[in-house]
């Protein structure tokens, strides 16, 4: 219990962390509710999907750069596929899309023995090329019925956002978590010589963990499109955020160790942050170097903690 | 007059552009010329669409009594503009339109500033010829607008070519070494439109010694310079004033106060300024402004519209 | 990578062209050179003359001399993938760099009306060592992962650049003569910047190589317990290296403001990826211990010809971006089949 | 045993490997039958991991016959060679690090009912299936590896020196598990550079020299002699030191260490160390001589007791102290000692440039002449010098002593420097400690092999359950009186 308590206090120091920043929050403006909440979740979206597909990467031992790239390729074509087909079909395909633009990315990284960085660095201005060949300028059109999905609150106090994420990065990750597929992921990340030596098919397992971060990053500009009903070839700027959220999510650079859980709550952390700095009507320059400041803080927050984990 | 102590809310999703920064500083001066805007919330970052979204549901949640926002799209925003109008908020776009009913607007016409510019260009290397066009940032708005402007006036001219077309991305050094390359080909032509990246376009042919051609630009304080100072250089600015800001805040003022204009749109037609014509000329010596920062542009108010002074906005305090 | 794929490379035989890969394995910029020349040869292909120093243009002797401004451009990029090989020696990164090129670049043409060229640059300066120092701190005594660092410095150093502008909207700038005549100047038809950058060069590679702070790069790029073993203390040589990284992105900024001649809040911003580009297309690993600075400046150059192609060749802005990035992966991919390293 | 004439399990003939320019393998041949024990020798770099690693399928074989049960095999991964039937045991261990036990078990899919039998077996205990790996001792490691390989019922068993990290217990417990395998039908290959582990185990040794098989012979009495022949292509053994006379150490110590305390593994060291001797240090595994040598090297702080270099109090924040004070550490797992993919030249140079001071331009002449005379003096193979990972075991091993060797020692702390190396380098280092202690310096010398105490040490000090328990005048000591100290019997013994 002790141990389980030990592995996961980095998650739990993040939910306290959460919860207080909700009451302050609250205390700043009395009004912040169930609205309130339900704009964080939907402004949480895109880079909670953005996050966990960066995660699984950084599992295997990797990063993919091109993730801000990729969701905006999957929202140009949801759009533009919605435009002549149904919702069904082109979510479909656009989950496709997503699928194969990551396993693209993690071939690429095996078979050129180019690292990870470098690769999706590179596959960064290609998904963004990609996409504004799709569509020169934003347009397409979604429908409204997957608008609806992620608005409102179906059980009162739960947005249905934070439902329809949790449904989602449920259904991919939970499956594959607890099997040899989850286990091979967390492996390859944690020593890929060892794991090779123990029978896991190494190449196969990153090509899979890269794919899976496509597949993400195909919600997460389903996401962005749910949200402003357009598709819009530009990245934004979801792909430092999700370094960042990562990180302070728990999840070790250069791969073995975490979750998805702390990520996302990490994601909710930064949004809730720049709530309070929006609503206490803090200068916006200001803003960004407390976002900085924060960031940088509560990873050397960490890894003074660690070090000193490791040192008692 | 005082009707009351208003909190307005300002979304703007590109930082660390001068134009950008002259609309918040008008906004900020604007906001303390009003007697009656007690609070200025700001919400200024670089990020996309779902970002304003996430910025104008907190100006919501701030409990604003207007929002004025410089849309990253004019459809994208909707559902938090709604909800903002539903709740009695009034909503001003500046700079490009919006799609919410009931949101107003206070443009800069952007369409007929490429159109403008274009059409003085292609006049003055007499109506035909090669032209080099250099856009902004390709899949935003802005940029979208003016290219259908652009192509509006080529339309027009029809003995015109466009014999290089790039994205500068709206950034200084790119444009120039673009240009630097074009210039390297040999390849001839007579005329530049640029968007927004404009002084380092004369830079580069200075630079490389070749000759000037006409170049039409915005009204960016270091252009306009050139437009003054630099001998034989035939050129134009299209005003495209940041402070289209301040006169949204003081339409923002003036709706929360009940006196709403009969349209909700409202266009802030750009002028032309060139330096190929004596009176022309003294338009320049009048606007210039060597102390502004060379990327703000130097109309730094709209007359009938905003009521801060020139040390007021340049302070950029409210 | 497991041992597996190791093995093609270096397999068996011990046949010419083998032997030929292994020599270039060694001496990594000669490949890479004869690809930036083979750029060169398709660019002049594509466009009769541009290479070609000293041409008649339309109206007479013009001296756009396109491998000057090639090298023009290439210096700055280079200046800022020195930034990241040295960093990437020690597997780590600077993603500040750009930031902090544009940081430097615009206090100092906003300062230099107000107290003086001088003192101007060398506050300038003095704020890349100081977010240098900063990131020194965080990963050499903290130790939080570099790539974080940075990226935390950066966006605190964009905030304050935001912060600070707004207090010299109307002081006006003055960019230095000195930087103007580096920037734009030229000496038989090469660019005057070079007077900065060969000196510069020339001590970077003198850096890496022949002094033991360099050696001591490497060391703990490779194996920092080992390095511990032998009585290295690494916050020591982490503070000096980010700092003089800080101290090179300023001075890159620098040279960029006489360039550009526009004080832009985003100046340099756009140099970031590109210079990590140069820096793994140069043959630098990011996993440490392993890169050259030569290769870098090559890999800017090749970047350099890779965008004039590319901007000549009016496709799509789409197809253009795609391309760029293709053609990054191509390069590194075909450097690492053909020497074998990573 | 199983008589060879049988139908083989495994045959391999001709296999070639080259790394670049180093051709680690160029003629390997290999035959197991069933229930036989073969051991593979040679010296280090020899060949034998690689030869392991392409049975495994590991590593690709530029050219060679591989015969599984006398069908032909393309062993294309270490997957494929399980499902042959073809389980190894690597040099380096192979578990997961960030995985707990029980998730690195589900991965290779092994039973984990036979799994904690062989555990059991093995003679490890305490150990939880929800232990990261990462938090083990390197000696449970090598145990749960094995465990691993058994309980996957393989019929040929692949062991690399599996026993070079084990404490004697531990090696017993091996030898008789491994026995019983073979004596249940299956092929066992087995490296170890210990001959009483091959004598008391193997059927037959197979030798490696410069990739190549050179021989294969009986294990009989007086085998070791001819293997060792093969091996080095010379015939070579191990003297024993001649007992000279006993010495006499006066003056201020080197080093004294006073009630050393390391919670919660050493209560009470304590010990002086003279300029001159070299003293040796007899504990089994994880008594706390680990520990010990940490607080020595400057990794970590002492929780009680003093330190005194030359008469001095000292404190050490960092190993660059200890390193200012005099005292050189060769770590046992040279992975924490070597910069793999530098050169054999930077590696040994490292401590010439730690200081801010030697920051500025190399000094090339001075540094070129100590590097090569430490290369020389340990006659350091120099092929594949560009970068060490390509140096073999033996070499990289050498390379982490002529570091200090170029650097100059005042005070040697070698944690056992000899942890898998083979008899000729073994005979090449203990002649060097003994010549740098006659040239003054003071080596403290850890090793797990007790045989080799009499050859290098002049006395020793026994650490039993994180105490000094016993100093034993170590040019005589027998064997078994080791042993017997090292188990903590001395009390016992000194009463009978
Ligand atoms: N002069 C100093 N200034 C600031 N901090 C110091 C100084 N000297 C030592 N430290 C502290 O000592 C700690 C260890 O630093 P040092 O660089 O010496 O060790 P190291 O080689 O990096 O090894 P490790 O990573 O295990 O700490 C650091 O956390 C740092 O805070
Ligand atoms: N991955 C590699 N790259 C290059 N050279 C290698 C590699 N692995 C092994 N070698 C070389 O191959 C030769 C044989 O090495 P191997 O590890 O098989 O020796 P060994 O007999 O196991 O030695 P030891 O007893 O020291 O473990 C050595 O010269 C070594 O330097
Ligand atoms: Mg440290
Ligand atoms: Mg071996």
């Amino acid at each position: 219990m002790n141990r389980r308590l030990q592995k996961h206090a980095w998650t739990l120091g993040l939910v306290l962390l959460l919860a207080v920043l909700m009451i302050v929050t609250k205390l700043i403006q009395p009004s912040f509710g169930a609205t309130g909440l339900e704009s964080l979740a939907r402004a949480a979206l895109p880079f909670a999907f953005a996050t966990v597909a960066m995660a699984i990467v950084v599992i295997v031992g990797g990063i993919d750069l091109s993730i801000a790239s990729m969701m905006a390729v999957c929202g140009v074509t949801a759009a533009v596929l919605m435009q002549s087909m149904g919702v069904v079909p082109a979510v479909a395909i656009t989950l496709v899309v997503g699928l194969v633009m990551g396993a693209i990315n993690g071939t690429l990284i095996v078979v050129t023995r180019v690292p990870d960085i470098v690769v999706t660095l590179a596959m960064l201005f290609v998904w963004e090329g990609v996409a504004l060949l799709i569509l020169t300028s934003p347009g397409g059109t979604v429908a409204p019925g997957l608008r609806s999905l992620i608005s409102g609150a179906m059980i009162p106090g739960v947005p249905n956002a934070l439902i329809f994420m949790a449904a989602a990065v449920a259904l991919v990750w939970l499956p594959i978590r607890r099997s040899k597929l989850g286990l091979s992921i967390y492996a390859v990340g944690s020593d890929e010589l060892a794991a090779f030596r123990s029978g896991i098919n190494v190449a196969w397992t990153k090509i899979t963990a890269y794919g899976l971060a496509g597949l993400l990053s195909a919600m997460g500009g389903l996401s962005l499109i749910m949200l402003t009903g357009i598709g819009e070839p530009v990245p934004g700027p979801y792909l430092l955020a999700s370094v960042a959220a990562v990180v302070l999510g728990g999840v070790v650079l250069g791969g073995g160790r975490g979750g998805l859980l702390g990520p996302i709550i990490a994601v909710f952390v930064l949004r809730i942050i720049r709530t309070i700095l929006t609503l206490a009507a803090v200068d916006p320059n200001v803003t960004t170097i407390v976002e900085g400041v924060i960031m940088v803080a509560v990873v050397m927050l960490g890894a003074v903690l660690t070090y000193r984990g490791a040192r008692g | 007059d005082g009707h009351g102590n208003y909190t307005i809310g300002v979304s703007n999703t590109v930082q660390g552009n001068g134009w950008r920064e002259q609309m918040i500083c008008a906004m900020r001066a604007q906001a303390a010329a009003e007697g009656d805007v007690e609070s200025l919330i700001v919400a200024h970052r670089n990020t996309d669409a779902a970002g304003q979204l996430e910025d104008l549901n907190n100006l919501i949640e701030a409990g604003v009594d207007a929002i004025v926002l410089n849309p990253a799209n004019p459809d994208a925003l909707n559902s938090a503009l709604d909800a903002a109008i539903e709740a009695g908020i009034v909503v001003v776009a500046v700079d490009a339109g919006v799609s919410a009913e009931g949101a107003y607007i206070l443009s800069n016409n952007q369409e007929e500033y490429a159109y403008l510019g274009a059409r003085w260009l292609f006049e003055q290397i007499g109506g035909e010829g090669d032209v080099v066009y250099m856009r902004g940032i390709a899949g935003v708005s802005a940029d979208t607008d003016r290219d259908n402007g652009f192509r509006r006036a080529l339309e027009e001219y029809p003995n015109v070519n466009v014999v290089h077309e790039v994205f500068t991305g709206w950034q200084q050094d790119q444009g120039k070494q673009q240009m630097f390359d074009f210039l390297a080909t040999g390849i001839p032509f007579d005329g530049v439109w640029t968007s927004g990246i404009d002084n380092v376009i004369v830079d580069a042919f200075v630079e490389s010694g070749a000759p000037l051609v006409p170049i039409v630009g915005a009204d960016n304080a270091g252009f306009v310079q050139y437009l003054n100072d630099i001998e034989g250089f035939t050129g134009a600015a299209v005003t495209n004033p940041g402070s289209v800001g301040g006169a949204g805040i003081a339409l923002a003022v003036d709706i929360l106060n009940g006196n709403a204009p009969e349209e909700t749109t409202v266009l802030v037609d750009p002028v032309l300024w060139e330096n190929a014509t004596p009176e022309g000329q003294e338009t320049i010596a009048g606007a210039l402004n060597p102390d502004l920062d060379p990327e703000w542009p130097v109309s730094v108010s709209i007359p009938g519209w905003t009521d801060y002074s020139m040390e007021e906005i340049i302070a950029c305090e409210g | 990578m497991s041992e597996q794929p190791r093995i093609h490379a270096d397999a068996a035989v011990e046949t010419g062209f083998k032997r030929f890969g292994r020599y270039l394995a060694d001496n990594p910029v000669i490949p890479l050179i004869a690809f930036l020349l083979l750029l060169v040869v398709v660019l002049e292909i594509m466009r009769p003359g541009i290479v070609t120093p000293f041409r008649a243009g339309r109206d007479g002797i013009i001296s756009t001399f396109w491998v000057g401004n090639l090298i023009k451009f290439a210096i700055p990029l280079a200046m800022l993938a020195a930034c990241q090989v040295l960093t990437m020696l020690t597997a780590g990164i600077d993603m500040s760099a750009g930031i902090l090129a544009t940081v430097s670049a615009f206090v100092c043409a906003t300062l230099a009306p107000l107290i003086g060229v001088t003192p101007a640059v060398m506050i300038a300066l003095g704020t890349g060592v100081v977010a240098g120092l900063v990131n020194g701190f965080g990963v050499g005594i903290v130790r939080v992962h570099p790539l974080i660092m940075t990226l935390g410095t950066g966006l605190i150093a964009t905030g304050c650049l935001q912060v600070y502008q707004r207090f010299v909207i109307s002081t006006g700038t003055l960019i230095p003569e000195t930087l103007v005549w580096l920037g734009t100047g030229r000496t038989a038809g090469m660019p005057n910047g070079l007077f900065v950058f060969v000196p510069f060069a020339a001590a970077v590679l003198y850096l890496m190589r022949f002094t033991g702070f360099g050696r001591l790069l490497f060391a703990l790029g490779s194996n920092e317990a080992a390095a511990k073993l032998s009585g290295v203390r690494g916050w020591q040589v982490y503070l000096a290296l980010y700092a003089l990284s800080g101290l090179i992105a300023a001075l890159a900024g620098l040279l960029y403001l006489g360039m550009i001649r526009t004080p832009s809040l985003s100046l340099a911003n756009p140099l970031l990826l590109p210079s990590v580009a140069a820096a793994v297309i140069g043959g630098t690993s990011i996993f440490g211990g392993r890169g050259s600075f030569a290769g870098a400046i090559v890999g800017a150059l090749i970047l350099r010809v890779i965008d004039t192609m590319l901007t000549l060749l009016q496709m799509p802005e789409g197809a253009r971006i795609a391309f760029f990035g293709l053609i990054i992966l191509l390069v590194t991919a075909l450097y690492v089949r053909i020497t074998g390293a990573r | 045993m199983g008589g060879t004439e049988q139908a083989t399990l495994l045959d391999a003939t001709g296999v070639a490997k080259s790394f670049g320019a180093v051709r680690a393998l160029t003629d390997a041949s290999l035959h197991v039958a069933p229930g036989e024990v073969v051991a593979l020798m040679g010296a280090n770099g020899a060949g034998k991991s690689t030869f392991v690693k392409i049975l495994t399928g590991a590593l690709k074989p530029d050219a060679g016959r591989v015969l599984i049960r006398g069908e032909e095999a393309h062993v294309g991964s270490p997957a494929q060679a399980r499902r042959s039937g073809l389980v190894p045991v690597y040099q380096e261990p192979s578990l997961i690090p960030d995985l707990d036990v029980a998730d690195n078990l589900r991965l290779g899919d092994t039973p984990r009912e036979a799994f904690l039998h062989w555990v059991h077996e093995l003679g490890i205990k305490g150990v939880r299936m929800d232990d990261m790996i990462a938090d083990l001792p390197l000696a449970t490691l090598r145990i749960l590896d094995l465990a691993r390989a058994l309980a996957s019922e393989p019929d040929v068993l692949l062991l690399d020196e599996l026993t070079a990290a084990l404490p004697t217990d531990l090696v017993e417990n091996v030898l008789r598990v491994v026995r019983t395998q073979a004596d249940e039908g299956r092929g066992v290959i087995y490296i170890s550079h210990r001959f009483t582990e091959i004598a008391e185990l193997c059927d037959s040794a197979t030798v490696l020299r410069d990739g190549k098989t050179v021989g294969a012979l009986k294990i009989e009495p007086g085998v070791e002699d001819r293997c060792v022949e093969l091996m080095l292509g010379a015939k070579l053994s191990l003297d024993r030191r001649e007992a000279g006379a006993a010495r006499v150490n006066t003056g201020v110590p080197r080093l004294r260490a006073r009630d050393i305390a390391i919670a919660p593994k050493v209560s009470n060291v304590s010990f002086e160390l003279y300029p001159g001797e070299v003293l040796g240090v007899v504990a089994l595994e994880g008594q706390g001589q680990d520990e010990v040598f940490d607080v020595l090297s400057g990794h970590v702080k002492p929780t009680g007791g003093t330190l005194e270099v030359d008469g001095t109090p000292m404190h050490f924040g960092h190993p660059a102290d200890a390193i200012a004070a005099g005292l050189s550490f060769v770590p046992g797992d040279r992975a924490h000692a070597l910069l793999r993919e530098r050169s054999v030249r930077e590696n040994i140079a490292l401590p010439f440039s730690a200081r801010i001071r030697d920051w500025g331009p190399l000094k090339g002449r001075h540094e070129k002449q100590r590097v090569d005379h430490a290369i020389e003096k340990l006659q350091i193979d120099t092929r594949a010098q560009g970068e060490v990972q390509r140096l073999s075991g033996g070499n990289q091993q050498k390379v982490t002593i002529g570091r200090w060797l170029a650097h100059g020692v005042e005070t040697l702390l070698l944690f056992d420097p000899t942890r898998g190396i083979d008899v000729r380098t073994k005979r090449q280092i203990y002649p060097l400690v003994r010549e740098l202690a006659e040239q003054g310096a003071a080596v403290l010398f850890y090793t797990s092999e007790l045989e080799e105490v009499p050859l290098a040490c002049d006395r020793a000090i026994v650490i039993f359950n994180g105490r000094v328990v016993d100093v034993i005048d170590a040019a005589d000591a027998s064997e078994e009186a080791l042993m017997r100290a090292a188990y903590g019997l001395t009390e016992e013994s000194a009463a009978s």
